[in-house]
């Protein structure tokens, strides 16, 4: 298990039409890592992770996960073995409280007639850890854009992935709330052990939080590298931060 | 806020006024007799036609009014509509007999909802008389409160089809006819009695009701090329194949017969003249008065059509059992019902039990030919 | 040879009305999202307009047809005026819901209006022209001609015309349409009248060959939904081709299977469709 | 002064997005303004353009309010919007996309000659003006866009993230444009995620952060701002 | 809102159990009807308002049921006891097969699927003359045989049997609800992709909602097989299908209770306009059209509407 890698990509490929959104790209990830993926809009960071998902099939490539090779099964398999995600666009389930999204997280991964009480209380658990207790009641459409990425956390959350995919979880957040996202990511790695991977715009965020990044550009890789390695690449600053 | 305010209002004034029209109209001294037909739907046309007939009859009986027991009854009507499926008629039917309390029933046209009606007249014990249904089941296992003034499928079958083969002698015969319990009843009781009689079957074509193009039918009976085509379906539709048929010229080689609407003047508005000319059809009435068939054209400005006459007979019936019982007892008036003798426009009306019918009449079609707008006896 | 060339040019002609009625369907469920039930009532009344138009107010046919388009066209302006648009914005999750069951009712309202009216008796519409070429009198290949003039105005308008280019535009982005200046409120009533006019236009065109009565309108509406979905959205040859096609293949399908299903081949050829495209056989937007 | 938004807010339904916002555009100028993803540029946009009410404060363009008038009436004021995502018509040709950017303008030689003008600013779009809009590539998508919205022959051009998903080359093709439309005089309000670019193009800057105007100023102090290497060059 | 549905639920449960004891034949026979189409609306629920495509081919499983069941007991001479769950397990069985490709189908694609696939079902009724009989009409169906000592010949033991077994399907679908399965089918609804993300099966639970609801739809049927004994397809053409999903919207959509006083409260208005008869439907689809303007949410939108100001 050591060697292992907890999630391995190989050649991974997407071709919409004729127009290449992932090519070839190989990516590892440790248990345990927190990775980071940047790149321009439209690079196909989007891309990639819908695929580790499952919601989207590869066109050519395999995607290991544990050992197993996940490429092209479906996304409720995909997160049941472990890979929770939030989305770009935020998605909670609209007209159900606070509380029900939250348990239906729980409940979809382990199915019990009844909610179990260890379920309900693994829900109030990561209901006070995101800090939405005190709206557990609330319906999820009523919240604000900065809580229904609490929200989608949680539902990810709830579920005990050992891999966190995160699809720009701080955009629209002020810098006091990114901060706080930032501390409470670093803790549920460190105190959860879950492994995450985020993809991010804004640099401070992924500076901060990730060990390790990999730069896409226009579907391909093109740089792989701790944040320092990255900031001081000629070719990153090019393509991603613009040139001077 | 004001768009819930509009609303309410809309519907507090529907509801209003279907209250007050409901609570009008309870008069004393008033026979009430029931109708059901349809009056929506596809089969719509049918209740128009027989209400009109019984309209007619209506107005002739309240200007002379109900003497019952030295004291004077208007009629009054109340009908429901169907929409010719078997729950709403029974839904009607257990209205009329059991809200409204009326004496005699009237109905209905289609015959999946007389099966449905048949046994609930016997339950309430309320005689019931059908305006057209043709399905032999209707009076078959019967029961001693429905009656049928008009011959079914299966008695009219023996009557005309011997006049066919006879006139024709054909060797093969095709079937089209609307896909229901009367176009198949009659379709399989002239087979019957065609294949009695060695006419081979070449084909049967059925159609939906509210189908309105019939070349694909008449393209394949064109190909089968049977020496009699025998139709069995309303005028409208008939109407509409004649013309379609005419088109292609197929009413020139094959002789086409049809069933017992299509031997009524409307299929002349319908259809017109010309593709109805020199084809066959069965027909339930002979004339009516000229006064009569002139009256119902100034009312309704329709053609004279059996189902007005019908419905004309049907009340009249139902209004002398009333008058010879001397009695509101819808028991009595079924009594009074099995007695019935009653020269009605349509021919002599009696009802007879014989053979597993029960209540039936047996009033005998014959043959006409459409020849230059007129209806020519065969 | 000669039933299969009757049953081809048969299918042709009823195919060319649920082509018509499709069109005008096709356009208004692809601009508002509302499968237009409606339509099937309109097509009714203007069946019986064009009627009265020829047998009360003597008019010649053209005229009747022009009038029974206008009707269709007016009624189904003011339905998306005074209903539809109320529920356009969509601020809750069943406004989709609420306009198709509007649509319903209204198909429902409009046809009893006809049975209240006109009774359920049907009526004949007077042969306005004489005489058959190959076993197709003029009357029924004038549908066939009709269908496709109307088609091809209605392809040269959205395609040569501002207020057409305007409808395509609205069809794939509303709200950049909106921002360069396109009033949708405008387009929704445009494409709504040009629904109705078509299916109005349809009904006078056939009423000569059958007749007229209340529930018409039922079979024409039933295979213009299937054909909108086969043709796929925004796509007027789609429709076309796939309005004629259905009813040749329920022609051939009635000669050779069975006349019984002629009015189920639709359902058929739907669900094979759909399972191998499911966007249609010619959609794109 | 061009454009005068006064005090605004605005949102979507029950969720308030911009909070008494401000901003003023002068004739001529070029603003940008940046803010990260969710701060309601975007909003801010489709308000200005009428696609969003606003609950309150003014909108004025050269002196005429605009708040809360239909999306459609916009364009008459002299406004063109290039948005986010370029958003074509993509089974239109090229041609039909640039006549839907004129489709206000009732005089067909006007439409002919701002055609003539905006082939001569992208003549590629000339060459293949019968080619279907959705088979362009990105960066020529984008081109488009911009040409659709000088159609209209705009006083006032907004710009939503036009270098989106386009490579670095076909991004400084993007900004050379805006450079040459604002020698004709135009006036640009250019919303962008590439921050430096955009301030190296702009005269002033706003930035917006969590639907308020946290800084404002002229765009070269921004660039050297240190608050603002920090947070959007991440340096 | 569960407590106040069981309060709502209690008193209807009550006024159902004592109409019979005074209203006449045909006040019964008419509630009757409106229980099975309650039956029919709260099980079509269970499936759309639950999550969330709008389905148009009710009304044929309903006619599958009770052709199903009517044809087992007259042919094979099986007691109504067996037929009734061998034809629920059939539509269930029927529905889950039709319904895995067809549910793949999004939005307006899948409802207008399901619209032609209720309408091939009610060709197939007509058509099959030699086994349904067609458009004669199945007749001479027996009633339930008789169980402890209750002949179910009359109507009013019919209509108790019919809200006998109406109530224990709105227990079991409320049961089924308010479980974890009720919770995974509203994501569904809420959000697909969501709910596939945090691991929901969503075809298996879609075709498990459809086969549920249509099975239920069935078991009517076959209730109504045996209670109107006969049977002719034009009870089960497209217009039923289309009143249910009138009478589902008129109650609201996802609240189970709402569609059940809907199908009542339709039936009623219709029942009340007999007295009209080209006029019935035209004023019915005003009122409809009224509805939707004033409370386009249905019932449920206006007690929730009016519950609200008053709180």
């Amino acid at each position: 298990m050591q060697n292992q890698s907890l999630l391995e990509c190989k050649g991974l490929t997407k071709r919409f039409g004729g127009v290449h959104a992932v090519k070839e790209v190989d990516i590892k990830i440790q248990a345990g890592m927190r990775m980071g993926i940047i790149g321009p809009n439209g690079a196909g960071k989007t891309t990639l992770f819908n695929m580790f998902t499952g919601e989207i099939k590869p066109s050519a490539g395999a995607i290991y996960f544990k050992g197993h090779a996940i490429h092209g099964m479906k996304p409720h398999f995909i997160s049941k073995m472990g890979i929770g995600r939030t989305f770009q666009i935020v998605r909670v389930f609209d007209e159900l409280s606070v509380y029900e999204n939250v348990l239906i997280g729980a409940v979809a991964k382990n199915f019990h007639f009844k909610p179990t009480r260890e379920q309900h209380d693994a829900v109030r658990r990561i209901l006070s850890l995101t800090k939405l207790d005190s709206q557990k009641d609330v319906m999820a459409k009523h919240l604000t854009v900065a809580k229904k990425k609490h929200v989608g956390l949680a539902i990810a959350l709830v579920g005990n992935p050992q891999l966190l995919l995160l699809d720009e979880c701080m955009a629209g957040l002020t810098f006091v709330e990114t901060d706080e996202m930032i501390e409470f990511l670093h803790k549920i790695n460190t105190d959860m052990g879950i492994t995450l991977v985020v993809v991010e715009h804004v640099m401070k965020v992924v500076m901060e939080l990730c060990e390790n990044i990999v730069v896409i550009a226009s579907g391909e890789k093109i740089a792989e590298g701790s944040p320092k390695d990255i900031v001081s690449n000629p070719h990153v600053v090019d393509v991603y931060l613009g040139e001077s | 806020m004001k768009r819930l305010k509009t609303g309410m209002l809309l519907v507090t004034a529907v509801v209003f006024g279907i209250i007050s029209v409901c609570s009008s109209a309870f008069a004393a001294d008033v026979i009430k007799i029931g109708y059901t037909a349809p009056f929506t739907g596809s089969a719509a046309e049918f209740g128009t036609n027989g209400w009109r007939g019984i309209q007619m009859a209506l107005d002739e009986i309240n200007a002379k009014g109900v003497s019952i027991g030295g004291k004077k009854y208007t009629v009054e009507i109340v009908r429901y509509d169907s929409v010719c499926t078997p729950t709403d008629g029974a839904a009607n039917l257990r209205k009329l007999a059991l809200e409204d309390k009326v004496v005699t029933i009237l109905g209905d046209h289609c015959s999946s909802v007389c099966n449905a009606i048949s046994p609930l007249c016997e339950q309430f014990k309320i005689p019931g008389i059908t305006i057209e249904c043709a399905a032999d089941n209707v009076t078959k296992p019967g029961n001693d409160f429905y009656f049928r003034m008009r011959a079914s499928v299966g008695l009219m079958a023996p009557l005309f089809t011997p006049k066919i083969i006879e006139k024709f002698g054909p060797k093969s015969a095709g079937y089209l006819v609307v896909n229901d319990d009367y176009g198949l009843g009659l379709a399989k009781a002239v087979e019957e009695e065609f294949n009695k009689a060695g006419v081979k079957s070449a084909l049967l074509e059925t159609f939906e009701r509210g189908n309105t193009d019939f070349t694909v039918n008449l393209v394949k009976i064109k190909q089968a090329n049977p020496d009699v085509v025998f139709y069995a379906g309303s005028a409208s539709e008939g109407a509409m194949i004649l013309k379609q048929a005419n088109e292609m010229g197929i009413t020139k080689e094959i002789k086409f017969i049809g069933s017992e609407e299509m031997g009524e003047m409307e299929l002349l508005s319908l259809a017109g003249a010309k593709a109805a000319e020199g084809t066959y059809a069965v027909a339930l009435w002979g004339a009516v008065p000229e006064d009569f068939a002139k009256q119902v054209k100034d009312r309704f400005n329709a053609p004279m059509h059996y189902a007005i006459i019908f419905g004309y007979d049907a009340l009249h019936v139902a209004v002398n059992a009333i008058q010879k019982a001397q009695s509101l007892d819808p028991v009595k008036i079924r009594d009074a019902l099995k007695q019935t003798d009653y020269a009605g426009l349509q021919g002599h009306i009696q009802f007879f039990d014989f053979d597993g019918y029960k209540n039936q009449g047996k009033a005998a079609p014959s043959l006409i030919q459409w020849k230059n707008g007129e209806r020519v006896p065969l | 040879m000669e039933v299969l060339f009757l049953q081809i040019g048969n299918g042709l002609i009823i195919g060319s009305v649920y082509a018509l009625v499709a069109l005008g369907l096709n356009m208004i469920w692809s601009i508002t999202d509302i499968p237009d039930f409606a339509q099937g009532s309109f097509y009714v009344l203007a069946a019986y307009v064009g009627l009265f138009a020829v047998t009360l107010a003597g008019l010649p046919f053209v005229a009747a047809l022009l009038l029974g388009m206008a009707v269709g066209a007016l009624l189904a302006f003011l339905c998306e005026r005074l209903l539809y648009r109320r529920w356009r914005e969509r601020t809750f999750r069943d406004a989709a819901r609420v306009q198709l069951l509007c649509a319903i009712a209204l198909f429902f309202l409009f046809a009893n209006v006809a049975n209240a009216l006109w009774t359920g008796k049907p009526r004949t519409f007077p042969a306005y022209m004489e005489g058959a070429v190959f076993g197709f009198s003029y009357m029924r290949i004038n549908v066939l001609i009709a269908a496709i003039v109307l088609f091809v105005i209605v392809y040269l308008f959205i395609m040569k015309t501002k207020q057409g280019k305007a409808i395509r535009a609205a069809s794939m982005d509303p709200g950049m349409a909106q921002v360069l200046g396109v009033n949708i409120d405008t387009v929704n009533s445009m494409v709504f009248a040009i629904g109705g006019a078509l299916s109005g236009g349809a009904a006078v065109l056939v009423a000569p060959l059958y007749s007229v009565f209340p529930s018409m309108g039922d079979l024409p509406l039933l295979k213009a939904l299937v054909v909108v979905i086969l043709g796929g959205f925004g796509s007027v040859a789609g429709v076309l081709i796939c309005g004629l096609g259905l009813g040749v293949i329920e022609a051939l399908g009635a000669m050779y299977v069975s006349s019984a299903y002629q009015h189920g081949y639709a359902f058929f050829i739907l669900i094979l469709v759909l399972l191998l495209k499911p966007k249609g056989l010619f959609g794109r937007v | 002064m061009m454009v005068e938004v006064r005090n605004i807010e605005t949102g979507y339904g029950e969720l308030q997005v911009i909070h008494n916002v401000s901003m003023e555009i002068d004739r001529h100028e070029i603003v940008a303004l940046v803010g990260a993803n969710g701060a309601g540029k975007s909003t801010l946009i489709q308000t200005i353009c009428g696609l969003l009410p606003v609950s309150s404060g003014t909108i004025k363009i050269e002196g005429r309010h605009i708040e809360n008038t239909p999306a459609h009436t916009i364009i008459h004021h002299g406004i063109a919007l290039v948005p986010e995502g370029r958003r074509l018509f993509p089974y239109m040709t090229v041609l039909e996309n640039l006549e839907m950017g004129a489709y206000v303008e009732k005089d067909p030689k006007k439409v002919r000659s701002n055609l003539d003008w905006v082939f001569g600013i992208f003549p590629k779009l000339k060459e293949r003006q019968h080619q279907l809009a959705g088979t362009f590539s990105g960066g020529e998508q984008q081109m488009l866009t911009i040409g659709r919205a000088l159609m209209s022959r705009p006083k006032f051009i907004i710009l939503d993230e036009p270098s989106l998903g386009l490579a670095p080359v076909i991004v400084d093709d993007v900004f050379k444009v805006l450079q040459v439309l604002h020698k004709e005089g135009v006036t640009i309000l250019l919303v962008e995620q590439n921050v430096r670019k955009s301030l190296e193009i702009s005269d002033r800057a706003y930035v917006l952060e969590n639907g308020r105007v946290t800084m404002s100023g002229l765009a070269s102090d921004l660039l050297t701002n240190d608050e603002v290497k920090k947070a959007y060059l991440g340096l | 809102m569960w407590n106040t549905n069981r309060i709502i639920l209690g008193i209807m449960l009550f006024v159902l159990l004592a109409i019979p004891l005074f209203a006449s034949s045909y006040i019964v026979y008419v509630v009757t009807l409106a229980m099975l189409f309650s039956m029919l609306t709260a099980s079509y629920d269970f499936m759309t308002g639950f999550t969330g495509p709008l389905s148009f081919s009710h009304g044929a499983f309903y006619g599958i049921g009770a052709y199903t069941s009517a044809l087992l007991t007259l042919k094979t001479g099986m007691s109504f006891w067996v037929a009734m769950p061998v034809s629920t397990l059939t539509v269930f069985v029927f529905a889950a097969i039709v319904g895995y490709p067809a549910l793949k189908l999004r939005g307006h694609y899948f409802a207008v699927t399901t619209f032609f696939f209720g309408h091939f079902i009610y060709l197939v009724l007509l058509n099959s003359r030699d086994i349904t009989k067609g458009p004669l009409g199945l007749g001479g169906i027996r009633p339930p045989e008789s169980l402890f000592g209750i002949n179910f010949g009359n109507m009013t033991a019919m209509y108790y049997l019919i809200l006998f077994f109406g109530a224990l399907m709105v227990v079991f679908l409320f049961v089924l609800v308010n479980s974890s399965i009720g919770k995974l089918l509203v994501s569904i609804r809420e959000n697909e992709d969501l709910a596939q993300a945090s691991g929901v099966n969503t075809a298996f639970y879609k075709v498990m909602a459809f086969s549920i609801s249509s099975g239920f739809a069935g078991m009517a049927g076959s209730l109504f097989a045996h209670f109107f004994r006969l049977l002719h397809p034009s009870t089960f053409a497209w217009m039923t299908s289309e009143m249910i999903v009138i009478m589902f919207l008129v109650g609201g959509a996802g609240t189970l209770i709402g569609p059940i006083i809907g199908a009542g409260v339709v039936t009623f208005i219709l029942e009340l306009m007999r007295f009209a008869p080209e006029w019935r439907f035209i004023i019915w689809s005003i009122l409809l059209i009224a509805i939707l303007i004033i409370e386009p949410r249905g019932l449920a939108g206006l007690y929730n509407r009016i519950r609200g100001r008053r709180a």
